[in-house]
């Protein structure tokens, strides 16, 4: 498509202003956004208030909820495959981070430089100097490059189930769950790899126990600059440890090791008092889903694991060939403005993704404002753990390591198992 | 030889009572034919018998002891279904072989018995087909030995030749009854076709709504009927309403060419009755016209014989001419009955 | 007989239960709060009331569903109809290898179907469109609706065709007059099959729609993918069924059943 | 000496091949299509993905060699095979009791189709809120005193021993197949077993000679369909299966979803492999079926 | 009134050839009926005459014009099929209008056409009935009317009276024998039961294997058949085997009971020959043991009739004789049987 190619060209040269965006994007009238549909809070605020403000931009805003971001990518790749290019494929946008990113980075499928050109991008801090602008510069340590703009944060929390789980035995650390486990068999368990989430759970284990004792420094390297050896080495003594509380886990004591397949599905173990402790991302999840049901009312987060709690952010990414690259940048635009990070921090309960010192007081104010409650630590505490994502090429190896080392149970050493990861996974 | 005996057999399904007290009694190797149209409850009364339905009420004694209670399986009588319920699955041989098979009779036993009833039917080449290869006759003749072998007690044929054409149901009839006759088989024989019931039984019951009419054997039924209705149901027949008349010391009859004699006592004159005279007991004999009793209407050749359609006086007569030569129609004859060939009915039995 | 049915329909107390329950634990036999008991609290739409918000996207699927549904019936129809005349009355060489060819498609995996035809759809530009859903459909529905009509067309005397004809009616007039109003029942029962085997449908919607259109398998395929069940989930688990409802009865009531689907 | 014919009427082969275009024309286009792109592809044939080796029997070498993929095979089967097995027995004792008079047989009559109409993810919806750990069933055990805790409830779901997605099948083909069966029992009518009994055969002898031979035409393609439709199901396994070794269809779908595209080969292997395997099944069921067949003197 | 000619027509299906070359000529008015056994092409004659199959060879003339190029719709012939075919999903009323309908009768028109065919076969009140609801004799009438609105040129029955049981069968042959004549319609009938054929016919075509073997009125085929196929399918026979002798100046037959004089033609004495007399044109009459002819061997009573089974010197017969009274088995009779009923086959003849 030569107009949709030409309109690239133009505004990544900055040629463009925003309001021939503007009108451009009326031009396009829909921005297909894909992104994943499992949180109906997340639903209803994407058709409630986002749908609304884009409709007045004069866009209509096709929200498709799919089960796996993966989908996207796959679709957008599907699309280049056959020949598709800008103005011609499927997605506009997609909600991602981390291994989806780096996909469509390294296959060159995405629009191009654009999260800086936007008029929101004031709300963020880009300033490399300033270490606080890491995670808009970087996703899982792959850069950013600007082809996808912050949209949310987030940060791993776990949430224990007072009503089983007194205050007092609250395990702090990876040593103190397995003492915790040892009293109590059976009642922890985290979300099966490659699900991101158990892929954080790992990657914090990896952490807490890296022999150099650096914590997260060296995941933040890419895989070549790492080597295959050195991430073995690294991440062998976290392996031992996911191995030794294998049978400690959710039916290990049956002798059938059970990992959840998603958060829905840990949320109903929780639920049901079958697990006393549920992570995952989600800043605010005990206040949102104590809110909905699905979470006990007895329900408060916890430190855990202290100093290793990922903290990320997570991303619009607009396709190489988004069918309406105009549209896509006003929605990528209007999803990082004061306005609908507020609504989505009130309804949704995700931090915002903008960084508040960026912003003018009152509107700093207005985010803090909307920020739903804590229960049982507070924001500073939580600020105090902090740990980075680890780097995205890492992040398939030491997926591919726990499948076939945990699950499958492989008796290879585990030098071999990264070693063949890294091998299988080189294009 | 078993004897069979129903005593106030009776049996409603919702909506319709099927029998309405039944009692009949069956003597070792007769063959009874029930005679009745669609509906009339033949069907539910063999299934009574062979145990497939349950009776409200009544008996049912072989050979003087009740059956009541014994199963299906247990009753060892024979029954063939009218569209045979031949097992499609089995060649020949295993349909026949069923019964014995089932009762676990040894295997050389059961060969030797199927060659003998394969025999019987004339089926001899016929053992491994299967059903579906076989006529409409040979069919018939496959159920018929299938139920043979197993040596009933009672043998009961529920319209068996219903499915076959004419032609095949004549030579079936005299098959069947050849085969009753020899084997000495207590039989019950259920037909509508009046026809094959005169020609293939001992005795006739006739049925009708649940009930049986007249039991009796198949010349009394034809010439004797106890009631109009058992007239019409047993073949054509001249039902003619008249009165009793004096006839010397005698009683006679008026039917419309001259009073004839009666040969049934207990009505007094001037009665008022209806006479029935078969379209062959009526002999007619071409006169000039004026001599004559009545005209002919019409004539249709029916083979064996002609039937003529008379009017005499106020009534329409059929009357059955051996086909020699056939007389034209308008022709004046003179009419002749033979007055052992008179019954009269009063009017009361005419409803029934 | 009891347990059986126990077995078959008993699940759905629980499944109600759990769309009216605002929190539910074990080993609770009742939800310790309902639904609309915590509706007031709520500041979104919770339960019942997201299922049927727009939010659910639930109206979506049921009109996808029952639009696809219903093109893939006609157009299944129409391609059946004049074949299943020929295959139930004619005889030619490679009938039967023809035959066995139509039902294929029973034993052959979606997956197999699915995956190849994403492939191909992708590149016609036909994946995630409603003609490329319905296209698909096509496949797993033909072998039921093939049968279905040939039974019925066995079913239909040839004389009745020629009585009209000698009775002076023309091709069509046979057709339209007697035909068709004769195979009616039949045919009827062949759409509410086709219906519904292609609203049952998940792997094939599910490839090809590309999560641009959702029908009720795949909505609440993803509602339940993780294998929990939250209120929401209930009540869309529940609407899901209502279509499959609806048709038992229509055919229990009017079509002697789905005995035909059996067709021989 | 035939006499001149005015007017031709169209033969009735060209009204045959009209008839059966658009089908033929459908089924080899789509479907034929499909398969045939399916085994270009598990033979090395994908030029969009920058593939094209054909033919290259790398992948199925690579697949069949590994044991996963024999566990796989395993798991599939067994699921496939248990439930249809299950699904037939409970359908003959469902359909021998339709065909006697009870009470409310109307309502039951109907009662138990309800599977046959719902989606398969409603089936799994129901197993999971019945069977999972924290699920009905568990709950009313806790009621009856035999459990304490939730992890004491037997593993149903997501388990290699599929408790979950038999049941599943199980539920959803109960009924299609006591559909079949009932109405072959119903056209077939009561009139040969009556006369079975007659003949002297108690329940249990007119069950295996008469009844037996009767349902199992409908028992045969009914049994095919499930069998065929298991071995390629999706949704069942890969929500209430035991993960990590998944059967088949749900290995290929992490094949298609891999991150490595060229996997997608991969997966083609395998759900070809789904059809060979299943075909093999099939055609070795159907080929002893119809020496029964033919056994009863039906060709 | 049409009349009708089939000229060498003829019809090959895969494997069996259904009509070998069919020569038959109808008069307008008349009443033809096709007898035959099954599957001897009788159904095929009258598709290929209705134009639903095309013949092979051969001309179908109405009034001496060809009609095979015409449609099936318009050829304007009735055809009533043994299972009558109504339209399940039409009332009576639209069953009847159908022929018209479709030709675009206005509706005033086929409204008071309808209400006359329907008095015509007495249905009147059963106008919005649909066949379901209907009785087999009925059915049967709704089938004709529906046939008969049309005026069809040419009407033809393929075994209309199949499905219906003895009674109704009796019942309609003559209700359609009326019909006809009162309408005057040319008409074939198709049935394979011969006492049907004797009574409704003109004239009956005897087929057998796609061939006619005889047409000739009933009396004619029944008493003169040109061979003893023909005898043996119109009805019972004796077929007995034996020699021409002289007779004084004329010749002869001899039966078993005395030589029979001849009335054909054309044989030389010696001739061996096979001879027909029907089981009616014995007359018996009981005598002493050793004056006889003859012995009974055995009797069925029949209702009509009694059927002897007698022997004499080497020959069974049948006989029936009237149902007066019935002789015993044994009983020695004396046998007499009028010459004008007795026809003899050439040994040639006896194979066709
Ligand atoms: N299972 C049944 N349920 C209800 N009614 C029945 C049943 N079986 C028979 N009947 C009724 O009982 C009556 C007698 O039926 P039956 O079958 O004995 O008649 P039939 O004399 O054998 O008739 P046909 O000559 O038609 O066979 C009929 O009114 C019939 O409708
Ligand atoms: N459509 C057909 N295809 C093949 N053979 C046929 C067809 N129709 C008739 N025949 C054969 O032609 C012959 C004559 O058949 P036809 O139906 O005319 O006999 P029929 O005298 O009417 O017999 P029936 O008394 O049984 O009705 C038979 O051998 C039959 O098998
Ligand atoms: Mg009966
Ligand atoms: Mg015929």
């Amino acid at each position: 498509d030569e107009a949709a190619a030409g309109f690239q060209d133009q505004i990544l040269a900055g040629d463009m202003s925003w309001d021939d965006v503007l009108a451009q994007a009326r031009v396009d009238g829909e921005v297909q956004f894909f992104y994943w549909g499992g949180d109906d809070n997340l639903n209803v605020w994407m058709d409630s208030v986002v749908a609304p403000a884009m409709a007045e931009l004069g866009i209509s805003l096709v929200a498709n909820r799919i089960t796996g971001t993966k989908d996207a990518v796959d679709l957008v790749i599907a699309d280049a495959a056959s020949g598709r290019t800008i103005g011609e494929g499927s997605v506009d946008a997609i909600w991602l981070n981390g291994e989806n990113f780096y996909t469509l980075k390294q296959q060159d499928l995405l629009f191009g430089s654009f999260a800086q050109l936007l008029p929101n991008a004031a709300n963020f801090e880009w300033d490399e100097a300033d270490p606080r602008s890491q995670l808009n510069l970087r996703d899982f340590g792959t850069p950013t490059d600007g082809a996808e703009m912050p949209w949310s944060g987030e940060q791993y929390v776990c949430s224990a189930n007072r009503a089983v789980l007194p205050v007092e035995q609250t395990p702090r650390t990876f040593e103190d769950l397995q003492a915790y486990l040892e009293v109590n068999p059976g009642k922890f368990a985290y979300i099966k790899p490659p699900h991101y989430l158990g892929n954080t759970f790992v990657q914090q284990v990896l952490y807490a126990f890296n022999p150099d004792g650096t914590g997260a420094t060296p995941f933040q390297r890419s895989i070549e600059g790492l080597g295959a050896a050195e991430l073995a080495r690294l991440a062998a003594p976290g392996f031992e440890y996911l191995k030794d509380i294998e049978p400690l886990l959710l039916g290990g004591p049956q002798g059938a090791v059970r990992y959840p397949e998603d958060a829905a599905a840990a949320e109903g173990l929780f639920r049901n008092s079958e697990i006393h402790i549920n992570c995952g991302f989600g800043l605010y999840a005990v206040a949102t889903k104590r809110a909905d049901g699905s979470y006990p009312q007895t329900a408060e987060e916890i430190i855990f694991p202290a100093g290793n709690m990922i903290k990320n952010k997570n991303y619009l990414a607009i396709p190489a060939n988004a069918p309406n690259p105009a549209a896509a940048l006003v929605f990528a635009n209007y999803m990082s403005s004061v306005e609908a990070q507020v609504t989505k921090l009130d309804l949704v309960g995700y931090p915002a993704g903008i960084d508040p010192w960026k912003l003018d007081p009152a509107d700093a104010a207005a985010l803090e404002a909307a920020a739903p409650a804590h229960y049982g630590v507070t924001q500073d505490e939580l600020d105090d753990n902090i740990a980075p994502d680890t780097n995205a090429s890492l992040v398939e190896v030491i997926e591919a390591t726990w499948l076939e080392y945990i699950e499958r149970g492989s008796s290879l050493p585990l030098e071999e198992i990264v070693a063949n990861a890294v091998a299988n996974l080189a294009p | 030889m078993t004897s069979v005996a129903l005593q106030g057999l009776a049996k409603s399904f919702p909506g319709a009572t099927a029998l309405a007290g039944i009692d009949l009694t069956i003597a070792p190797g007769e063959l009874v034919t029930l005679l009745g149209p669609s509906g009339c409850g033949k069907s539910t009364m063999l299934r009574l018998i062979a145990g497939l339905d349950e009776r409200d009420q009544g008996a049912i004694l072989f050979d003087g002891h009740d059956i009541s209670g014994l199963e299906v399986s247990e009753r060892n009588v024979g029954l063939v279904f009218q569209r045979y319920a031949l097992f499609p699955h089995m060649t020949v041989r295993r349909n026949i072989a069923f019964g014995l098979r089932v009762r676990g009779t040894p295997d050389t036993e059961v060969n030797s018995r199927v060659n003998e009833a394969l025999d019987t039917v004339q089926l001899g080449e016929l053992g491994e087909r299967f059903p579906h290869q076989l006529s409409g006759g040979q069919m018939q003749r496959v159920a018929l030995a299938r139920t043979l072998i197993t040596r009933p007690r009672l043998l009961m044929l529920d319209e068996p030749f219903a499915a076959l054409d004419a032609d095949l149901r004549r030579q079936m009839r005299s098959f069947v009854r050849d085969l009753q006759q020899r084997l000495g088989l207590t039989t019950i024989f259920v037909t509508h076709d009046q026809a094959e019931a005169m020609e293939i039984s001992d005795r006739i019951a006739v049925m009708q709504a649940g009930r049986i009419l007249q039991v009796d054997q198949p010349e009394t039924i034809y010439h004797r009927p106890v009631s109009a209705v058992v007239a019409r149901m047993t073949g054509e027949a001249n039902l003619v309403p008249g009165s009793v008349v004096g006839l010397g010391d005698a009683l006679g009859v008026e039917l419309g060419f001259g009073p004839v004699p009666l040969r049934q006592n207990g009505f007094t004159p001037g009665t008022k009755v209806l006479s029935l005279i078969r379209p062959e007991a009526i002999a007619i004999t071409p006169v000039d016209p004026g001599d004559g009793h009545g005209a002919i209407q019409s004539s249709a050749f029916m083979g064996q014989s002609i039937r003529y359609s008379i009017t005499a006086g106020p009534n329409t007569f059929l009357v059955d001419a051996v086909s020699t030569r056939r007389l034209v129609d308008g022709q004046s004859v003179l009419m002749r009955v033979d007055p052992a060939h008179v019954s009269v009915f009063p009017p009361a039995n005419n409803q029934a | 007989m009891v347990l059986i049915v126990l077995f078959m329909v008993g699940p759905f107390v629980p499944l109600l239960v759990q769309s009216f329950a605002f929190q539910w634990d074990w080993p609770n036999l009742l939800p310790s709060e309902w639904w609309f008991t915590a509706r007031d609290r709520a500041r979104l739409p919770l339960g019942w009331d997201y299922v049927l918000s727009p939010y659910s996207r639930l109206g979506e699927a049921v009109l996808n569903t029952v639009l696809i549904g219903s093109a893939t019936t006609l157009i299944c129809l129409a391609i059946c109809l004049p074949a299943a005349r020929v295959l139930a009355r004619e005889d030619f060489a490679g009938k039967r290898a023809f035959e066995f060819y139509l039902s294929m498609p029973l034993i052959v995996p979606e997956a197999a179907v699915g995956l190849a035809l994403s492939v191909m759809f992708v590149r016609v530009g036909l994946a995630g469109s409603y003609a490329g859903i319905i296209i698909a459909h096509l496949i797993p529905t033909i072998p039921y609706m093939v049968r279905m009509l040939t039974a019925v067309y066995q079913g239909l005397d040839r004389g009745f065709e020629e009585q009209a004809r000698v009775l002076g009616a023309s091709r069509s007039q046979a057709l339209r007059l007697v035909t068709i109003p004769m195979l009616l029942p039949g045919i009827l029962a062949g759409c509410l099959f086709t219906f519904l085997v292609s609203t049952n449908l998940f792997l094939l919607t599910f490839l090809l729609g590309q999560g641009k259109i959702i029908t009720l398998p795949t909505l609440l395929f993803a509602k339940i993918s993780g294998g929990s069940l939250d209120a929401s989930a209930a009540g869309i688990a529940l609407v899901a069924t209502l279509p499959g409802i609806v048709l038992l009865l229509i055919s229990e009531r009017y079509l002697n059943g789905l005995n035909q689907l059996t067709g021989r | 000496m035939p006499s001149p014919i005015w007017r031709r009427r169209p033969t009735l082969q060209r009204q045959q091949v009209l008839g059966l275009l658009p089908l033929g024309v459908v089924m080899i286009v789509l479907f034929g299509g499909a398969l045939a792109l399916a085994l270009l592809q598990s033979l090395g044939f994908a030029p969009w993905l920058g593939i094209n080796s054909f033919p290259d029997v790398s992948y199925f070498i690579a697949l069949w060699g590994g044991a996963s993929f024999w566990w796989s095979l395993w798991f599939t089967l067994y699921y496939s095979l248990a439930a249809t097995v299950i699904a037939l027995v409970l359908a003959i004792l469902l359909a021998l009791g339709l065909t006697r008079a009870f009470p409310g047989r109307a309502v039951f009559g109907s009662l138990y189709k309800l599977p046959l109409v719902v989606p398969y993810a409603v089936g799994i919806a129901l197993a999971v809120i019945m069977m999972g750990n924290g699920g009905v069933l568990s709950r009313l055990a806790f009621a009856l005193g035999w459990i304490d805790d939730p992890a004491q409830f037997p593993l149903l779901l997501t388990t290699n021993a599929g408790w979950g997605v038999i049941a599943v099948y199980v539920w959803k083909q109960l009924p299609f197949m006591a559909l079949a069966i009932h109405a072959v029992l119903i056209s077939a009518g009561r009139e040969q077993a009556e006369a079975a009994a007659v003949l002297g055969a108690n329940r249990r002898q007119i069950f295996r000679e008469i009844t037996w031979p009767q349902i199992v035409p409908g028992i045969v393609s009914s049994t095919l369909i499930c069998f065929a439709f298991n071995m390629g199901a999706f949704e069942a396994p890969f929500i209430l299966g035991g993960g990590f070794p998944d059967t088949l269809p749900v290995m290929a779908w992490r094949y298609f979803n891999d991150a490595d595209y060229t996997l997608q080969l991969q997966g083609m292997a395998v759900v070809v492999s789904i059809g060979l395997v299943a075909g093999m099944m099939i055609a070795v069921y159907l080929a002893t079926y119809r020496r029964y067949e033919r056994s009863l003197g039906r060709v």
